[in-house]
C-alpha cells in the first residue's frame, strides 16, 4: 500500500474527482451489488467520455466490505484515505447503517443506491447519508389501494427474519392494518429450508391475499413456491426484491409467479427508464434485463455529478453535501413517468411522492410484464 | 513381610458394592475396608472386577448397589467430589495429556486441591495470571526425583510407555491423598521404577494413609500388602493376610490355575 | 537439519520455572509489544484508515483472546462469541446514549452479562461433550439476532443504535490516537495475563482437561465447572472486543457481529501460533492485513485471499508465525554454532 | 518354514533423539530370544522398527526376505507378527471385528478368526462385545490373539505379559514354546525377565539405545541385565 | 400433526439434512474431525451443474455427473492437499485440521462464486415428473426423488460400513488411528476413500436438493451448519444416526413454527434443542467404551 496517507487527498484534487465505491463484490449481497456496481462504472465512463465534471475526470476507488458491518467503517475510511470525495455505498443495509456514523465523522456525502431500509436516511448520524428509493412506508399506501381495488378484506404476511425486513414490516404493517385485517404474521429465518409450516398457518387463518415481505433470494423463491402449491389462486403481494432479482424467476415453479404483484420501480412508460434500458442493452447485449438497482445506481452517479457541478468541484465535501440538499425535481430513471427525486437538509430519502412505486406483475412464464394494469398509485405528493 | 497390620481405625469401607453390565456382573456384592496406614492388596484373574471396583470407589462408574464410607462418613457424589475428600488413583492405562510436559502433567495433581469450587476456579484465573506458586513446582520436582521420573520438560508423548506409567503413579502421589488406589502400578516397570514405587507406597503408608493396590505381580503385592483380597467373577472369594492368601486353595484355583489343571 | 525438522522438534515448551532468566523474559515480550504498539501508532498517524486498522486489530485480537482459553486451551468450541461481542457493544452503546452514565459502566456490564450468558449455556450443556456445545451455541448465535431486533426499546431494533457521543474523560475529549493507544494497551495487558495463565497451574489444568478430562476429574477438579469458568472468562474478554469496536465506530446494528466473525476468529490463533496467547495478537494483525489492507489487485477477492493465506500459513508454519520465528531462531543459532565449532 | 530374523545396524530416531543406535541381533528360528532393558531403553522402538511401524534405518532380513524395503503390512504378510505394547486395538469395534480386520489384512480364512477367539475362553465369551469395554487383561488377550493369527513365522512380543494373570501367563508361555518349536523365530521384549524365565532361550540387554552382545542362556542374560542396571545406579550415585 | 403436507416437508428437508450429516460422519470417522467444508461441496456440485447446463449448455445428465465430479474432486483435494498435509505438519490434535477445513469452506464457497457466478441458479433435474397430490398433500417430483434416493444411499452406506472390507477398515481407522497405522492398515487410502465417498454423498445431496429453491454460492455455509446440527442430534454411533438426526431436525424446523410460530422460529429451535440435549445428552445414538 501507499505509505503517505496525507498526500493522497491533496494530490488528487488537481486533475480529477474521486468517487469512493464500497461494493460488496464477494459477500452475500454480491448478486445485486455487482449489478449496481457495473452500472455505476458505466455511468462514470459516460460522464468521463463527455468531458467529466467541470473538465475533471472521475476516478473510482473501490472497497469491498462483503456486506459485513464490522468491516464497513474501515472500508469507508480506506476510501476516504484513498482520496474519495463522495461515496457510493453499494452494499447491504446493515452495513450502510453501521457505516453511517463513520461517514458523518468523515463528513463526506454518501449515497446508498440499493438501500431498502428507511433508517439509512433518517437520524441519527444521517447528516451525510442519502438514499433514493421510496420509503417502504409508502409501499403500504400502494398496497392498500391495490387491495381495495381487488376487494381483499384480509391478508396474511409471510416475512423473513432479517433486520431490514423487520424494519420494513414495522413501518408498513400498521398502515396496512388501516385498510385490511392482518390475520397472521409468520416469520422464518432468511436461510430457512422449508416454509410449509408457516404457509399452513397462513392457510388456516384464511386470508384473501398474502404479502410476502423478504429480501428475496432463496426465501422468496421458497415462499412463492410454497404459497403457490398450498394456496393456489390466492393473490400474493411482494416487495421489490422479486422483481429486481432476475435469477430468482427461473427458480420459482413454472406459473407460480402469475398471482404475484410486486412493488416494482420500473415503468416502460418512463422515458428516462427507456433511455437507460437502451444504453444498457447496447452495453450488455439485448437480453439484458434492466433492474431498479441499475436505475438507482445510474441516478446516484448523476445526482452526485449535479451536486459537484453546483458546488464548483468536489474539494469541499460539505459544500457538495449542501448542494445535494438543494437538488430538487431530478427526473429519475425509475418510477412512473414524471417521478422525481429531491433532497433537503431534513429529507435524505430522495423520492418525491409515491410514483417511484410501480406495482408490477408476472406472466405464466415467470417473466415480468411491467406495470400492473389493474392499479397504480396516483403520483400526488404527500 | 511387614507386620504393621494392626488396623484399628478404618479409613475407607465399602458395603455390598455391585455393578452389572447387561447380563455380566462385574462386581458382585463386594464388601471391603482399609485402615490407616494399611495396604490392601487386590488380586484376581483377568476380568475379575478389580478395576471396576476401583472405578466404583472413585465414582467413575456408578454402583448399582452398596455404600461407601470414608472416615465414617458416607462417600458419594462425583469423581471429583470424592477425590477432594481424599481419594487419588492411577489408571490401568495411563491417562496423561500427551502434548503437555511431564512437569505440567504432574503440576495438575499438585494444584488440584486449589480449585475445589467454581469460585476458587474463577479466582485461579486471576491469581495464576499474576503469580505462579513455587511450592507446587517444588513438590513436583521432589516427587519426580523420588520416583526417578525422567525428562521433566519433555512432552509426555516423547516418553516410553513404561515412563508414562511412572508419571501416572507420580501424579497420584503429588496429591497426598487419604486413600491411594493404584491400578497395576508395577506392570511393565523396570527394577528401578519398582523400587521407586515401593518407596513411595511405603511413604504414603508411613504418613498414615491407606493404599489399595491392584497388581498381577503377586510376589510384590504379597510382600507389600497387609491384607489381600481375592476377587473372582466379581465376588470376594478370599480375604486375609498375604501368606494365608497365597496358600489358600481359592488362590490356587482361580488365580494360579494349578488346581484346575489337576482337575482337568 | 532443516527448518521444518526444527519446527517439529522444537515443540517442547520451556519449563514453568526455568529460573530467573524466565522472569526477565516474561517482561521482555510485553515490553516489545508496547514498543511495537507505539511504532504502530506512529505509522497510523492522522490517517483515519490506518487508525481504524489498529482498532480492528485490537477488536479481532480481543475476540480471539477470548476464544483462546476455552477453545485453544480447553478445546471447547463455542460459536457464541459474536453474541458476546454484540453484548459488549450494546452495553456501551446503551449506557452512553440512554443513561448518561460514563461509558466505563457499559464496559463492566457487558462482560458480566456475557459471562452470565456463557455460564447458562455451558450449564445447559454441561453433561455433553464438546460438539454439543458447538451445536447449542450455534443455535444460540442464530437466535440472538432476532432477540436484538425484538428488544427494540433497549437496542433500537433493526436499525441498531447510532449517534453515540465520542468518548470523553470527565468532559475532556481525548484525541483519537490516545484512545487507540489505550486500546492497544488493553490488548497487551490481556495477552500478557492470558499467556501467563497458560503456563500456570490453572492453565495447565485446563489444557490437561482438554485431552484427559477423566484424569483431571479423578484429581478432584470438576471438569464441567472448569469448562464453564473458561467459557465465562472467554465470553467476558470477547465482550470487551465489542465494547472497543463501538467506542470507536460509534454505532452498532444487530448485523454487526454475526457468525462469520466467529469463523474468522477461529483462524487467528492458528495464524499467529497457538502455543502462546500472543499468537492471537499476531494473528489478528495478519487477519486485518489480509482482509482490509490488501493492495488493490486483490480488491474484491475478500474471503478468498484470507482463506488461501490461512492455508498457506498452516502448511508452511504449522506452529503459527510465532512458532516459525522461534524455529528459525533455533535453526540459525544451530547453524551458526556449527560453523564456529 | 523355519527362518531366522537377522537385524543389522538398526537405528531408530525421533527427531533428534536416538532411541536405538545401530542394533545388530539375530533371532534364530525355533528359539525364543529376549531383549531386556530398563524403561526408556529403546526396546519398543526396536520392536516397532523391526515391524516397520516407525521409521528405522538398517537391514532386516527374515530368512531371505529383505523386510527393510517392505511396508509394515507387507512385512506382516511375509510372516512377521507383533504384539505391540499398550492398548493398540480398536475399542469401538467388537472383539470379533478386531480380529476380522487383521484377518482381512493378512488375507486369512474366516476360520482364523474363530481359532483366534478360541485361544482364550474369555474372548470367545465376549466376541460380540466392544473391545473397549474389556478389562485390561482381556484386551491384552485380544492383542496377543490377534498377533498369533495366521501362524506367523516370526513373532515380536512387546511386554506381552503385562496385565495378564499368572494363570494366563503360564498358558501363554507354553503356547510360545510350542510356536517356537514349530520353527518360528520369537523375539520377546520386556523390562523384566520375571515369569518369562521359563521360555527365554537367549537374549540381549538394551541400555540407552545400545544393544549388548548376545547372552546365550537365561541365567547369563539375567546376570548381564543386573550388572547393567548396577552400572546405571552407580553412575547416578556418582553424578 | 395430522397435516400430511407437514410430514412430507419433514421427510424432504430431513432427507437433505441427513445426507449432509452422513457426509460429515464419513469424514468424521475417517479423519477424526468435523469437515466444515461439506456444505460447500454440496453447493459446488449443484451450482456447477446448473452453471454447466445453463451457461455452457451441456446436457443435463452430463452436467449432473460433472457436478458430482466437482464435489468428489473438492473433497479428495481437501484430504490430499490440505488435511493430510496439515496433519502431517502439526501432528496430533484436531484444531489445525478443523481450522484448515474452515479455510477450505471459504475457498470453495468463494471459488464457486468466482467461477459459476454469484447470482443464484435454479437446480437441474434429469427428468421432471410430478407433482402429485397425495391425500391433499403436494409432492413435487424432485422432492420424491430426494426422499427415495436418500433411503437408498443410507441403505447402501450402512451395508457397506457393516459388511464390506473397506467399511470395516474405515471404522477401524476412525476408531484408533495410531493402532491402525501401527498394524499397517492402509490408513491414507482408507481416509481418501472416506473423503471421496463423503464428497459423492454431499454432491448428491446438493444436486437432489437444489431444485427446491435453487442454489447460490452462499448456500454452502448454511448447509454446513444444518448438517452439523443434524449429525450432533443424531449422534455418531450408527450409520443411520445422521438420517434420524436429520429427520428430527427437519421435524423441529417444521413443527416448531407450526405450533409456536409466534415465538420466533430460531428461538423455538434453540429451546427444543436444549430440551432434547437435556434428556438425550449423547444424541440419539452413541457408543461408549470404558476410559
Ligand atoms: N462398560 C462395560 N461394559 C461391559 N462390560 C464391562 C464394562 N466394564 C467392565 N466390563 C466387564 O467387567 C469385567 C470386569 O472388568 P475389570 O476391568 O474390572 O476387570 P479386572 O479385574 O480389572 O481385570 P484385569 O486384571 O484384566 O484388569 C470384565 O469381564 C469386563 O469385560
Ligand atoms: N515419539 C517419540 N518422540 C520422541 N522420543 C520418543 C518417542 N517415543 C519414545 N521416545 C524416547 O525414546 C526412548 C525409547 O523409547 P521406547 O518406547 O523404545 O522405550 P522402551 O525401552 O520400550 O521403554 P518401556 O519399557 O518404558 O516401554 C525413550 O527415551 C523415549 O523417551
Ligand atoms: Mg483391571
Ligand atoms: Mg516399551
Amino acid at each position: 500500500a501507499d505509505d503517505s496517507p496525507s498526500s493522497t487527498s491533496s494530490a488528487t484534487s488537481g486533475g480529477e474527482i474521486v468517487f469512493g465505491l464500497d461494493e460488496d463484490s464477494t459477500g452475500p449481497g454480491a448478486s445485486y451489488a455487482t449489478i449496481a456496481g457495473k452500472t455505476i462504472r458505466m455511468a462514470v465512463n459516460e460522464i468521463n467520455a463527455a468531458g467529466g465534471i467541470g473538465g475533471k475526470k472521475i476516478r473510482i476507488v473501490v472497497g469491498n466490505d462483503e456486506s459485513d458491518p464490522t468491516k464497513t467503517p474501515t472500508v469507508v475510511r480506506k476510501l476516504v484515505d484513498d482520496g474519495a470525495q463522495v461515496l457510493l455505498l453499494d452494499t447491504g443495509s446493515g452495513a450502510v447503517l453501521q457505516g453511517k456514523s463513520v461517514v458523518k465523522q468523515a463528513a463526506i456525502p454518501a449515497i446508498a443506491p440499493t438501500a431498502v431500509t428507511t433508517s439509512v436516511a433518517l437520524a441519527p448520524d444521517n447528516e451525510f447519508t442519502y438514499m433514493l428509493a421510496n420509503g417502504v412506508d409508502q409501499f403500504a399506501k400502494a398496497y392498500c389501494g391495490a387491495m381495495q381495488k381487488e376487494g381483499h378484506k384480509s391478508i396474511a404476511v409471510l416475512s423473513d427474519a432479517s433486520p431490514a425486513i423487520n424494519n420494513i414490516n414495522k413501518l408498513i404493517i400498521p398502515i396496512l392494518q388501516g385498510c385490511v385485517k392482518v390475520l397472521a404474521q409468520e416469520t422464518a429465518p432468511v436461510d430457512v429450508a422449508d416454509l410449509t409450516a408457516q404457509v399452513a398457518r397462513i392457510k388456516e387463518s384464511g386470508p384473501d391475499a398474502v404479502l410476502v415481505s423478504s429480501l428475496g433470494g432463496n426465501f422468496e423463491v421458497l415462499a412463492q413456491n410454497t404459497l403457490f402449491q398450498q394456496m393456489p389462486g390466492v393473490r400474493r403481494f411482494s416487495l421489490a426484491s422479486i422483481g429486481n432479482q432476475p435469477d430468482s424467476w427461473s427458480r420459482v415453479d413454472k406459473g407460480a409467479l402469475a398471482d404475484v404483484v410486486y412493488m416494482g420501480a420500473l415503468d416502460k412508460g418512463n422515458p428516462k427508464t427507456a433511455e437507460l434500458t437502451k444504453k444498457l442493452k447496447k452495453l450488455n447485449g439485448n437480453d439484458y434485463r434492466l433492474t431498479a438497482y441499475d436505475a438507482q445506481a445510474y441516478d446516484s452517479v448523476y445526482l452526485m455529478k449535479q451536486a459537484i457541478e453546483a458546488a464548483g468541484g468536489a474539494d469541499n465535501p460539505t459544500a457538495v453535501r449542501d448542494q445535494l440538499n438543494k437538488i430538487s425535481g431530478y427526473k429519475a430513471s425509475f418510477g412512473q413517468a414524471g417521478f422525481t427525486l429531491s433532497f433537503s437538509a431534513d429529507k435524505h430519502g430522495g423520492a418525491d411522492g409515491l410514483c417511484g412505486l410501480v406495482l408490477s406483475g408476472f406472466d405464466k412464464n415467470n417473466q415480468p410484464t411491467g406495470a400492473w394494469p389493474e392499479y397504480q398509485v396516483p403520483c400526488k405528493t404527500n | 513381610m511387614t507386620d504393621k497390620g494392626a488396623t484399628t481405625d478404618i479409613v475407607l469401607q465399602g458395603e455390598g458394592l455391585s455393578k452389572a453390565y447387561g447380563g455380566l456382573v462385574a462386581v458382585d456384592d463386594v464388601s471391603f475396608h482399609v485402615g490407616r496406614g494399611e495396604i490392601l492388596g487386590l488380586v484376581g484373574p483377568n476380568g475379575a472386577g478389580k478395576t471396576t471396583l476401583v472405578d466404583l470407589i472413585t465414582g467413575i462408574q456408578r454402583s448399582d448397589a452398596g455404600a461407601l464410607t470414608l472416615n465414617g462418613e458416607r462417600l458419594s457424589g462425583t469423581t471429583a467430589a470424592r477425590a477432594r475428600r481424599g481419594l487419588s488413583r492411577t489408571f490401568q492405562h495411563p491417562h496423561l495429556a500427551l502434548e503437555l510436559t511431564v512437569r505440567e502433567n504432574l503440576l495438575v495433581g499438585a494444584a488440584a486441591e486449589r480449585f475445589p469450587t467454581w469460585w476458587r476456579m474463577t479466582a485461579g484465573v486471576v491469581t495464576d495470571g499474576i503469580r505462579h506458586r513455587r511450592e507446587e513446582n517444588e513438590r513436583v520436582e521432589r516427587i519426580a526425583a523420588e520416583l526417578g521420573v525422567p525428562g521433566l520438560d519433555q512432552p509426555c508423548a516423547n516418553l516410553s510407555l513404561g515412563e508414562q506409567r511412572l508419571v501416572e503413579v507420580a501424579r497420584a502421589l503429588t496429591q497426598d491423598p487419604q486413600v491411594m488406589l493404584l491400578d497395576e502400578p508395577f506392570a511393565g516397570a523396570d527394577a528401578d521404577s519398582v523400587a521407586g514405587i515401593i518407596d513411595a507406597i511405603r511413604q504414603v503408608q508411613a504418613r498414615g494413609h491407606a493404599v489399595i493396590l491392584v497388581d498381577h505381580n503377586v510376589d510384590l503385592l504379597t510382600s507389600l500388602a497387609d491384607r489381600v483380597m481375592l476377587l473372582a467373577q466379581g465376588r470376594r472369594v478370599f480375604e486375609g493376610p498375604p501368606a494365608a492368601c497365597l496358600a489358600s486353595p481359592e488362590m490356587q484355583r482361580v488365580y494360579f490355575g494349578t488346581a484346575e489343571e489337576e482337575a482337568a | 537439519m532443516t527448518i521444518r525438522e526444527t519446527l517439529v522438534t522444537s515443540h517442547s515448551a520451556p519449563a514453568v520455572g526455568a529460573g530467573r532468566r524466565a522472569g526477565l523474559r516474561r517482561l521482555s515480550v510485553p515490553a516489545a509489544a508496547i514498543i511495537i504498539g507505539a511504532l504502530a501508532l506512529m505509522w497510523a498517524g492522522r490517517s483515519g484508515f490506518r487508525q481504524d486498522l489498529l482498532v480492528m486489530v485490537a477488536v479481532y485480537a480481543l475476540i480471539s483472546l477470548g476464544m483462546y482459553i476455552p477453545f485453544v486451551m480447553a478445546g471447547s468450541l463455542s460459536m457464541a462469541y459474536a453474541a458476546y461481542a454484540a453484548i459488549g457493544a450494546y452495553s456501551v452503546a446503551i449506557v452512553t446514549t440512554e443513561t448518561g452514565l460514563p461509558a466505563i459502566v457499559g464496559w463492566v456490564i457487558g462482560p458480566l452479562i456475557s459471562a452470565a450468558v456463557a455460564v447458562v449455556l455451558s450449564l445447559l450443556t454441561r453433561r455433553l461433550s464438546g460438539f454439543y456445545l458447538a451445536a447449542v451455541t450455534l443455535l444460540f448465535s442464530m437466535a440472538f439476532e432476532p432477540w436484538l431486533i425484538a428488544l427494540e426499546p433497549l437496542t433500537g431494533g433493526s436499525s441498531g443504535i447510532g449517534g453515540m457521543p465520542t468518548p470523553t474523560i470527565f468532559g475532556w475529549e481525548p484525541p483519537r490516537l490516545l484512545l487507540i493507544a489505550v486500546a492497544l494497551l488493553l490488548v497487551i495487558v490481556i495477552a500478557t495475563l492470558i499467556d501467563r495463565i497458560r503456563t500456570g497451574a490453572w492453565g495447565v489444568t485446563v489444557r490437561t482437561m482438554r485431552d484427559v478430562p477423566s484424569a483431571v476429574e479423578a484429581m478432584g477438579t470438576r471438569t464441567t465447572t472448569l469448562t464453564t469458568v473458561t467459557l465465562a472468562v472467554g465470553a467476558a474478554v470477547a465482550s470487551l472486543a465489542g465494547a472497543l469496536f463501538v467506542s470507536f465506530m460509534l454505532s452498532i446494528t444487530p448485523e454487526t457481529f454475526t457468525l462469520s466473525i466467529v469463523f474468522m476468529a477461529l483462524f487467528i490463533p492458528l495464524i499467529g501460533g497457538q502455543g502462546t496467547a500472543w499468537g492471537c495478537v499476531i494473528g489478528a494483525i495478519v487477519m486485518i492485513q489480509l482482509t482490509s489492507n490488501m493492495p488493490s489487485v486483490f480488491e474484491g477477492s475478500g474471503q478468498l485471499v484470507l482463506a488461501i493465506g490461512v492455508l498457506l500459513i498452516l502448511l508452511i508454519a504449522p506452529a503459527g508465525l510465532i512458532g516459525y520465528a522461534k524455529a528459525l531462531i533455533v535453526w540459525v543459532r544451530r547453524r551458526f554454532g556449527k560453523a564456529r565449532a | 518354514m523355519s527362518v531366522d530374523l537377522n537385524v543389522t545396524d538398526l537405528s531408530v530416531r525421533y527427531g533428534m533423539a536416538t532411541a536405538v543406535e545401530k542394533a545388530t541381533l539375530t533371532v534364530p528360528a525355533g528359539r525364543v530370544t529376549a531383549v531386556v532393558g530398563p524403561n526408556g531403553a529403546g526396546k519398543s522402538s526396536l520392536a516397532l522398527g523391526v515391524y516397520g511401524a516407525v521409521a528405522a534405518t538398517g537391514s532386516i532380513q527374515l530368512g531371505s526376505t529383505d523386510l527393510a524395503s517392505l511396508a509394515s503390512i507387507d512385512r506382516a504378510r511375509a510372516g512377521l507378527a507383533i504384539v505391540p505394547q499398550g492398548r493398540q486395538l480398536f475399542p469401538k469395534l467388537t472383539v470379533r471385528d478386531n480380529l476380522q480386520v487383521m484377518a482381512e489384512l493378512l488375507k486369512l480364512k474366516k476360520k482364523a478368526v474363530d481359532d483366534a477367539l478360541d485361544r482364550f475362553p474369555a474372548l470367545r465369551e465376549r466376541e460380540s462385545r466392544l473391545a473397549g469395554v474389556l478389562s485390561g487383561g482381556e484386551q491384552q488377550m485380544l492383542v496377543v490373539s490377534r498377533a498369533l493369527m495366521g501362524e506367523p513365522r516370526c513373532l515380536v512380543l512387546d511386554e506381552m505379559m503385562t496385565g495378564l494373570a499368572p494363570k494366563i501367563v503360564s498358558g501363554l508361555v507354553d503356547a510360545i514354546r510350542e510356536i517356537a518349536d514349530r520353527g518360528a523365530s520369537v523375539l520377546i521384549v520386556d523390562p523384566a525377565i520375571g515369569p518369562l524365565q521359563r521360555v527365554i532361550d537367549r537374549g540381549y540387554v538394551l541400555l540407552r539405545a545400545q544393544l549388548s552382545t548376545a547372552y546365550e542362556d537365561v541365567a547369563a542374560l539375567d546376570d548381564g541385565y543386573q550388572r547393567a542396571m548396577g552400572i546405571i545406579q552407580h553412575e547416578m550415585g556418582v553424578e | 400433526m395430522t397435516d400430511p403436507q407437514l410430514w412430507l416437508s419433514v421427510l424432504e428437508i430431513g432427507s437433505f439434512f441427513g445426507l449432509i450429516a452422513l457426509a460429515y460422519q464419513l469424514t468424521l470417522i475417517g479423519a477424526g474431525f468435523f469437515n466444515f467444508a461439506i456444505g460447500p461441496y454440496a453447493m459446488a456440485a449443484a451450482l456447477g451443474a446448473s452453471w454447466l447446463t445453463i451457461q455452457v449448455k451441456i446436457p443435463v445428465a452430463l452436467s449432473l455427473l460433472l457436478g458430482l465430479v466437482i464435489a468428489v474432486a473438492a473433497s479428495a483435494l481437501t484430504e490430499l492437499l490440505v488435511v493430510r498435509q496439515v496433519q502431517k505438519r502439526s501432528g496430533r490434535g484436531e484444531l489445525p485440521a478443523l481450522v484448515a477445513v474452515t479455510a477450505v469452506l471459504f475457498i470453495v464457497q468463494q471459488g464457486a462464486g468466482a467461477i459459476f457466478g454469484r447470482p443464484a441458479l435454479p437446480g437441474q433435474v434429469l427428468v421432471s415428473f410430478g407433482p402429485w397430490k397425495i391425500g391433499g398433500a403436494y409432492l413435487s417430483g424432485p422432492a420424491a426423488v430426494l426422499i427415495v434416493s436418500t433411503a437408498l444411499i443410507f441403505l447402501a452406506v450402512s451395508l457397506w460400513m457393516r459388511y464390506s472390507r473397506t467399511g470395516r477398515l474405515l471404522r477401524a481407522v476412525g476408531d484408533n488411528r495410531s493402532a491402525a497405522a501401527l498394524l499397517g492398515l492402509p490408513v491414507g487410502r482408507i481416509r481418501l476413500i472416506a473423503f471421496v465417498l463423503a464428497g459423492l454423498i454431499a454432491g448428491a445431496a446438493g444436486l437432489l436438493y437444489a431444485p427446491k429453491t435453487g442454489v447460490a454460492f452462499t448456500s454452502g455455509l448454511a448447509w454446513t451448519l444444518v448438517g452439523f446440527l443434524a449429525l450432533v442430534i443424531g449422534g455418531t454411533g450408527r450409520t443411520w444416526a445422521p438420517l434420524v438426526g436429520g429427520l428430527l431436525l427437519g421435524a423441529i424446523q417444521v413443527f416448531a413454527p407450526f405450533y409456536f410460530g409466534s415465538m420466533g422460529p430460531t428461538t423455538v429451535v434453540l429451546l427444543i434443542a436444549l430440551l432434547f440435549f437435556a434428556f438425550r445428552p449423547q444424541g440419539l445414538f452413541s457408543t461408549r467404551v470404558r476410559l
